[in-house]
């Protein structure tokens, strides 16, 4: 008796624990995995400062130009400014990418595409807006159809101002972000999972269409 | 003894006072007539037992009104004599029955009278020895079938009548215009008589003797109906009540026939051999016209003339010959004659009863299915049955007197026999779902088939070609879907009783006249698969248990085996452990099933048992024996599959094709025994029996050219029969090849050094890489596993074609290995089919969280099957290779390299698209396959795992096996086999793999202890949107593109092609041919005239 | 017994040891290679290391199942085996491996077990890319195998062996010993195929990044994917040494088998640097086209 | 010499009767010949035995077997004349109900009208 309450309880925990999906039909919801994000507290000491130089100094961003600034990042694979040399490469899938650059403005669908490929990121991952779209929505700021803040919908690390940012600029920031990780600083992805609530509220309010897990695994 | 002049008074008397009887009740003259017949019946059989008894003492002459021969008909009874009359009477009695009892029968007044007259007509003629009295009688035989024929009162049947009278008409002026003038030249009417003359003597002073004997020759032969002057009989054949020209067929032409043999003593050799000429004529395009026909009285009116052509050959033969071989031959032409006389009556009454009945399908009618196969297995010739072993003393006999020209047309001319005959067969049997025809890829409709495809495509359907005639023997008759509801009134099982009755006498004597042959060379073991056949079919026509019967069915294999198996050795014990052992494991899964499946277990019972048989038959009679039964076992197992009808007949054509082939090569080479022999005989056959008997093994291997039978006969059997075919039956033609292994080392050419077995080897070689090559490209997975049992079984004949010690080891573990890997593949592939209920790849997906058991077997099986190390199938390769480089076959083996790199593709394919990859949604509540699937699939994997660990268990046996026939190749240190070139270590390789493997899983365990989460399905990077339906998602369908834009060119069916021409082509000169047959009664005329005239022509020499 | 045992293992773990830094040195130093080609200074020559060690650091990770597990485990798998039954150094008792259990067929065979795994592994994530990359990489595989096959049937019938040991024990005594001057035509079908096998330019259809990003591993991440990193140094290093004994006069010292990889492998990244990218049927075509041919030259005069 | 005349006679009518049968499209002319067909043969029968100013074949003082040969008529010829004439009657006759129930129902005597039946 006692054994069937426990095991209803725990049931019920559970059900509490995972994620409504409620933008999906029900035939639908089998497909997608529907558990919360969850903080994973970093290692200690020593391990993390080496694991976190690792980090920095590996840096593979996630080659999704979401806006007009993703023009600037291509000069950087060039010879002229040679972004290998700092341990940067473009990864093509969001899998194996550890740095999300947010090119600039980001329509309401593209935030979709953002969120969802923020999402698959494996973590710790970063988030470099680039441009001043990102912080205050530049010259798209009473756009109907335009975010203002990228941080209210996805945990930023650095942002990156000017309309456009040179390469140059792009690389400081790439450094500040190396110094910020090796400092620890960057852990957007337990503050994604702690926040999670208010990123989604956000997130939903703005993206009317929502057809996917609220949680893309 | 009973004077036969009984039986013409009796008739007679009866004949005339039937009419009389009729006043006393409707249904008196029957029982009379029947009671007439039984006597007629048994004072024949009193006969045949008092000569039997007393063989020395006959024939006996009886004279009729106190007068001796010459000057008063006299009556002849002799031991031929004796069995044609109980045959003939039997025939007749089974007929009166028929008539009598079937549904709605009118058979009462001048009908009786006629049949009776018939039937004393035909015992006339049987007996009398006057040549007058042979016109009368058959004239009365004549007659009363002139009237018979249009018994039924229709239109098409007085037409039909006609013709035949004007036919008769003319046959009777030549056969009196030519007695009349024998008698003016001889004096005397009485045959024996003029026999005893001079008749070369007398042929000086009276020139046209030759000539008188000719017309009597003549007039009896039109009655028999040769090509191309008999359309007006075929015409009868097809209008007629079916009752008629069964009795037409089977009781007027027997007694024709006979007479034909009594004046054959007349025949000077000239004539013989127009005789032969003309009955082969008449035999082999018969058969090519009836290819064509579609109604199916007709066809089997053609299949009639065919018949009795081949006995009128005989008939000439037997004058021609020596005279043991005559009577050696004279005797199959009575068991031929006996063989159609039963088979084709029946399949007229069958006939009858399918119109009854309004029948379109018989799958759900397993007597009717029994009784339609037997009369059409001994008519096409197939063993067990009369007309086998009759043909078998026939080929044996010209072979001996080096007619190989009459064998061909023999075996042509069944082989088209069978063709028509079977396609009947199927189209009646087939489903309501099947298409008739080779089966198709079914391509979804949200799936479009792009311009690149259509080249596979097309080529599915140029198969299909070959069996288009197939679906539309009764396509004049509307195909019920379902059986029609009044069918089941219209049931008589009476009349079926009465047919039932004719098949046993054709199986009885068929098995009779077996353990005759067999019991020269003790070898009636051989006729085991027979009796189990028989009692299995009677277990299931009285609905015992499937289960019960499966576990008798096993216990009686093992028994079977255990005793073969004890008396066998080297390679013999190698072929015995795969044929037998092998197919007793994979009969387990037959024990899933629940209900009775009709003719299942007994025909796998007894296919299993002639495969065994093969190992033990010691002469050529006996191989070829369990050689066919295997084949048309194997096909009837095939045709039980829902779509198969198209496929099943294909397999049986090509199957008996083959088997012909192989039969023509060892006639042609008399002194090859059929014993393992190794290569070292050096006598040297003739090269083009060394071709036919490699051309018999390559059929049932399906190699390169021959294979286009192979991949439908696999893909539309039911699983557990697929399975057995392509991993155990496929074998026998390797067996073949070790069995006649001596022949192989002949020059190819006859000046040159390269012998035979280097074009094997060729074959071989291109058959593993084109059995790749297909399977590649297969949507169907039964397809692709068919086509890949094609590519393996070329691995194997290009190791048997080194001829060394190691490529024989190698052909020997190939198969072994290939056995188990496929057996697995099947088994675990038909538990996927089994839940899924369907067999494109595409449509499935996902499964291994469903299935990981069968995953698990999948795996392992297509690791060994493409010879990836540690498992076993490596050994095969290395071995292989290792062979190859060593006998300098250098090309070969870049060739097998680059089919196994395929095989790899194919195999990774088959697991991915089934068992990885998204889930469908109507698999997502499937379970794992049933537990009858997954036993003997955990056998074979620790069956594999054992022999990976420790590959001498197998290749050391296999070594002693082959050691005899060579010298040793290849030696073991330890675990480790060392060859001239190379070596491997299995167990070594076992452990490094197993090290290697360890190690990083336990990093990665390590390294993700914690925090990885196991997703769904659709949790996918899909370019940042999310994947919409599994179907869309999963990559399956036309997998390997690019391999087909880079190679389609290549993949042209040349072979289905080929034979697609062949079969075209036979068959539109079939359709030509019957162009003869305008229908018009006086062309019909014309042609009998004209056809004697060119006989006479040809008998004078010339023109 | 068991002292052999572990004096064996200890030899292996060396020899892995070994094999594995080189393989990724090497690596980044290719990549060095490749960034001067194109004017650039290039990452770090250990950037490979801290790429592997980043990967997993990674805090979470995701798996679609039990061979999406295993694949990546297989693959490494695969590539430890290959190396170890290739004997590295010649005369070397520490790089010997387990050449003893099989010859070069068994190398030959013993790649596909990895390519097996992988695939599966790719498979079972459900990626559409995945296997598409997958069909590419197994076609390409089947094309070039062939020229590699002919190669390696030429010079087994040529030396009347096919053991590797054997083979390096054949070219000893001087340059010209080495099959590269012995039988060329067998060099050049091997060295075409090489192309193909090491996957650089012209033959990378397989992991396409923008069209197919990256193809088979396309779901990989963190362990997984340094698994998949650490496995491409050391297959690298085990067909670099394979292609070094067959056709190189293999090596008598670390030194030398060094230099001599090294070479072999520049002149992939040469190749590599200098082409642009065939399609998969156009890779298909190119590698049953002019390279077998060669390789059935070779053959064929073996058999004269 | 009229042995010869009367196998002559029946050989001509023999082959009117064949050209009859060939080439006479009405089903009756047909029939009828035949039956000129069948009195050729019977004619040529007759013949056979015929033996010019011999007696019947009565064996009696005048006629002891001795002088038999050469000197009687065959007899046997004759009596299968007859026998044959008999069964010649009976196939007419049964061809011409054929011919009959043929035009009830195919409406026409003509032969080349009658071929529904072929290949």
């Amino acid at each position: 008796m006692k054994k069937d309450e426990m095991n209803e309880q725990i049931a019920q925990i559970d059900k509490a624990m995972r994620l409504g999906n409620e933008g999906l039909s029900d035939d639908q919801k089998a497909y997608f995995c529907d558990q919360r994000p969850e903080r994973i507290d970093p290692y200690h000491g020593i391990l993390e400062r080496f694991a976190n130089w690792a980090r920095a100094e590996s840096l593979w961003i996630l080659g999704f130009g979401t806006g007009c600034g993703a023009i600037e990042l291509r000069p950087l694979m060039t010879s002229r400014y040679d972004m290998y040399r700092y341990g940067i490469q473009p990864r093509p899938t969001p899998r194996q990418a550890g740095v999300f650059v947010i090119g600039g403005y980001a329509s309401v669908k593209t935030m979709k595409r953002i969120v969802r490929s923020y999402e698959q990121m494996q973590g710790p991952k970063f988030v470099l807006g680039l441009g001043s779209c990102t912080i205050n929505g530049g010259m798209y700021w009473d756009s109907y159809n335009t975010i203002n803040r990228l941080d209210h919908y996805i945990p930023v690390d650095i942002y990156i101002a000017g309309c456009m940012p040179r390469p140059e600029a792009l690389l400081a920031g790439f450094n500040r972000l190396k110094e910020m990780i090796k400092a620890g600083q960057c852990d957007g992805m337990n503050s994604y999972a702690e926040n999670f609530d208010w990123y989604k509220k956000n997130q939903k309010q703005i993206i009317k269409h929502w057809n996917m897990p609220d949680y893309n695994w | 003894m009973v004077s036969p002049l009984y039986i013409l008074g009796i008739g007679l008397g009866i004949a005339f006072l039937l009419p009389l009887f009729e006043k006393l009740g409707k249904k008196i003259p029957r029982i009379i007539t029947l009671i007439t017949l039984m006597v007629f019946t048994l004072i024949a059989v009193s006969w045949v037992v008092m000569i039997s008894g007393a063989v020395d003492k006959f024939p006996v002459i009886f004279n009729t009104i106190g007068f001796k021969a010459p000057f008063a008909i006299s009556l002849q009874v002799g031991l031929i004599e004796a069995l044609v009359l109980v045959m003939i009477n039997t025939a007749a009695l089974l007929s009166g029955l028929f008539l009598s009892l079937r549904k709605d029968s009118h058979w009462e007044g001048k009908q009786i009278v006629l049949f009776l007259t018939l039937v004393i007509g035909v015992n006339g003629l049987v007996l009398t020895r006057d040549l007058f009295n042979l016109f009368v009688f058959l004239e009365i035989v004549s007659i009363s079938m002139y009237a018979l024929i249009a018994s039924n009162d229709e239109k098409h049947a007085y037409e039909a009548g006609f013709k035949y009278l004007i036919a008769g008409s003319i046959a009777s002026a030549f056969y009196l215009i030519g007695v009349i003038y024998l008698y003016r030249f001889t004096g005397t009417l009485f045959i024996d008589q003029i026999v005893a003359m001079d008749l070369a003597a007398l042929q000086a002073t009276h020139p046209g003797l030759v000539f008188a004997i000719a017309l009597i020759m003549l007039g009896l032969l039109i009655e028999l109906k040769p090509f191309p002057s008999n359309g007006w009989a075929i015409d009868a054949y097809e209008a007629s009540d079916p009752a008629v020209s069964a009795m037409i067929s089977a009781v007027g032409a027997s007694g024709v026939v006979f007479a034909f043999y009594k004046i054959s003593s007349l025949f000077p050799p000239e004539m013989a051999e127009i005789v032969v000429a003309s009955g082969a004529v008449t035999f082999v395009f018969s058969q090519l016209v009836g290819l064509r026909q579609k109604r199916v009285r007709r066809m089997l009116g053609y299949s009639s003339v065919g018949q009795i052509g081949i006995i009128v050959m005989i008939i000439g033969l037997q004058r021609i010959l020596k005279i043991d071989d005559a009577q050696m031959i004279m005797s199959s032409a009575i068991i031929l004659l006996g063989n159609h006389i039963f088979s084709k009556a029946g399949l007229f009454w069958l006939s009858d009863i399918f119109d009854q009945e309004q029948l379109r399908r018989v799958r759900r009618r397993p007597l009717m299915i029994v009784l339609f196969g037997v009369f059409l297995g001994s008519l096409a010739g197939l063993p067990p049955f009369p007309a086998f072993w009759a043909k078998w003393r026939m080929i044996t006999v010209l072979a001996e007197s080096d007619k190989l020209f009459l064998i061909i047309i023999i075996l042509l001319g069944s082989l088209f026999e069978a063709g028509y005959l079977f396609r009947w067969f199927t189209t009646l049997l087939r489903d309501e779902s099947d298409p008739g025809d080779i089966h198709e890829e079914q391509i979804p409709e949200d799936i479009p088939v792009s311009s690149s495809q259509t080249g596979v495509v097309s080529s599915t359907r140029a198969l299909a070609a070959l069996a288009e005639n197939a679906g539309s023997v009764v396509e004049e008759l509307p195909v019920l879907s379902v059986e029609d509801p009044t069918a089941a009134e219209k049931r008589n099982p009476v009349v079926l009783a009465v047919v039932a009755i004719s098949s046993v006498i054709v199986i009885a004597a068929g098995v009779l006249l077996g353990a005759e042959f067999l019991r020269a060379s003790n070898e009636l073991l051989l006729l085991i698969p027979v009796a189990v056949l028989t009692a299995g079919i009677l277990f299931d026509l009285l609905h015992l248990p499937h289960r019960i019967h499966l576990i008798l069915a096993m216990a009686g294999i093992s028994f079977y085996s255990y005793r073969i198996l004890m008396g066998l050795d080297g390679i013999y014990l190698v072929f015995g452990i795969l044929f037998l052992t092998g197919s007793l494991i994979q009969m387990i899964s037959l024990y899933v099933k629940k209900s009775l499946h009709f003719g299942l277990i007994p025909m796998i019972t007894a296919l299993i048992l002639s495969l065994g048989n093969l190992l033990i038959s010691t002469t050529r009679l006996g191989f070829f024996f369990s050689w066919e039964m295997m084949t048309v076992l194997s096909s009837l197992l095939i045709l039980r599959g829902r779509k198969a009808s198209g496929a099943g007949l294909r397999y049986l054509l090509f199957s008996l094709g083959g088997a012909y082939s192989m039969l023509i090569g060892l006639m042609l080479y008399p002194d090859f025994s059929l014993l393992l022999q190794g290569v070292r005989d050096v006598s040297t056959p003739p090269v083009l029996a060394v071709f036919l008997i490699s051309i018999g093994a390559m059929v049932k291997m399906g190699s390169l050219g021959l294979h286009i039978w192979l991949p439908g006969a696999y893909a539309e059997a039911e699983n557990e029969i697929s399975s057995l075919l392509s991993s155990v039956v496929s074998k026998a033609g390797l067996f073949l090849l070790f069995v006649t292994s001596s022949l192989y080392l002949i020059p190819l050419l006859p000046s040159g050094n390269i012998p035979v077995s280097v074009l094997l080897g060729w074959i071989g070689a291109f058959t593993a890489l084109a059995g790749a090559f297909f399977a590649l490209f297969q949507e169907d997975i039964k397809y692709t596993l068919a086509y890949s049992s094609m590519g393996q079984v070329g691995y194997m004949l290009l190791a048997f074609s080194l001829m060394t010690h190691l490529g024989w080891v190698t052909s020997l573990y190939m198969a072994v290995t290939h056995l188990l890997f496929k057996a697995l593949l099947f088994l675990a592939v038909a538990g996927v089919l089994y839940r899924t209920k369907t067999r494109m790849m595409y449509q499935m997906g996902g499964l291994i969280k469903r299935m990981p058991i069968s995953f698990i077997t999948v795996l392992l099986s297509i690791i060994a099957l493409s010879g990836v190390p540690p498992l076993t199938g490596f050994g095969g390769k290395w071995l292989l290779y290792t062979a190859l480089i060593e006998k300098g076959w250098y090309l070969q083996a870049g060739v097998a390299m680059f089919a196994s790199a395929i095989a790899f593709l194919y195999l990774f394919r088959l697991i991915h698209v089934i068992f990885l990859g998204q889930l469908k949604d109507e698999h997502r509540a499937m379970k794992e396959a049933p537990i009858g699937f997954l036993i003997p699939q955990v056998v074979g994997m620790i069956v594999i795992m054992l022999f990976s660990m420790y590959p001498s268990l197998l290749i050391g046996p296999l070594q002693r096996a082959v050691t005899p026939f060579f010298s040793e190749s290849i030696i073991w240190e330890g675990y480790t086999v060392f060859s001239t070139l190379g070596y491997w270590n299995g167990n070594a390789v076992m452990y490094v793999t197993i090290g290697v493997f360890i190690f990083p899983l336990a990093w990665l365990l390590l390294m993700q202890r914690k925090h990885t989460r196991m997703v769904e399905q659709f949790n996918i990077v899909f370019a940042a949107e999310r994947p919409d339906r599994p179907e869309t998602t999963h990559f399956g369908y036309n997998f390997f593109a690019h391999y087909r834009r880079a190679l389609g060119m290549y993949l042209t069916p040349w072979a289905t092609r080929w034979w697609t021409g062949v079969v075209t082509l036979t068959d539109s000169l079939g359709g030509t041919m019957r162009r003869i047959y305008t229908g018009n009664g006086q062309t019909y005329a014309f042609q009998i005239i004209l056809y004697g005239t060119v006989l006479l022509l040809l008998l004078r020499g010339g023109f | 017994m068991m002292k052999d045992i572990a004096i064996k293992a200890g030899y292996t773990l060396i020899s892995l040891f070994v094999i594995t830094n080189y393989g990724l040195l090497l690596g980044g130093t290719m990549a060095r290679v490749r960034a001067k080609v194109q004017g650039r200074i290039g990452q770090p020559v250990w950037q490979p290391y801290i790429d592997i060690i980043k990967n997993n650091v990674l805090r979470t990770g995701i798996s679609h199942g039990v061979m999406f597990y295993l694949g990546p485990v297989f693959r490494l798998a695969g590539g430890l085996g290959t190396y170890l039954f290739i004997p590295a150094v010649y005369g070397s008792l520490v790089f010997a491996n387990f050449a003893f259990s099989g010859d070069l067929l068994l190398v030959m065979y013993f790649i596909f077990f990895g390519q097996l795994g992988m695939a599966l592994g790719a498979g079972q994530s459900g990626h559409p890319y995945s296997p598409i990359g997958v069909a590419r990489g197994l076609a390409q595989m089947s094309a070039f195998e062939v020229p590699f096959a002919l190669s390696v049937i030429a010079i087994a019938a040529q030396y009347q062996t096919l053991s590797v040991t054997e083979f390096v024990a054949l070219q000893q005594g001087g340059i010209l010993n080495w099959i590269v001057f012995t039988n060329p035509l067998a060099t050049i079908a091997a060295m075409i195929s090489f192309l193909g096998m090491s996957m650089g330019n012209p033959f990378s259809i397989v992991i396409a990044p923008q069209e197919i990003p990256i193809g088979p591993p396309t779901e990989m991440q963190s362990s997984f994917l340094g698994m998949l990193q650490t496995n491409r140094a050391i297959f690298n290093g085990a067909k670099l040494v394979l292609f070094m004994n067959l056709y190189f006069g293999g090596a008598t010292s670390v030194l030398s088998m060094v230099v001599k990889t090294f070479l072999i492998y520049l002149y992939t990244v040469i190749v590599g640097a200098s082409f642009p990218r065939f399609r998969a049927d156009q890779s298909i075509r190119f590698f049953l086209g002019i390279p077998t041919l060669i390789g059935i030259a070779a053959v064929v005069v073996q058999m004269i | 010499m009229i042995t010869q005349l009367l196998i002559i006679l029946g050989a001509a009518l023999i082959l009117v009767g064949f050209w009859g049968v060939l080439t006479r499209k009405h089903i009756v002319k047909i029939i009828i010949s035949f039956s000129i067909l069948d009195t050729g043969i019977h004619l040529i029968m007759v013949g056979i035995g015929y033996i010019k100013d011999g007696s019947a074949p009565i064996i009696d003082q005048e006629m002891p077997v001795s002088r038999l040969a050469g000197n009687v008529v065959d007899p046997i010829p004759s009596a299968l004349v007859l026998t044959a004439i008999v069964i010649g009657v009976a196939v007419t006759a049964l061809m011409l109900s054929y011919a009959v129930q043929l035009y009830t129902f195919y409406k026409t005597v003509s032969i080349e009208q009658i071929k529904e039946l072929k290949w």
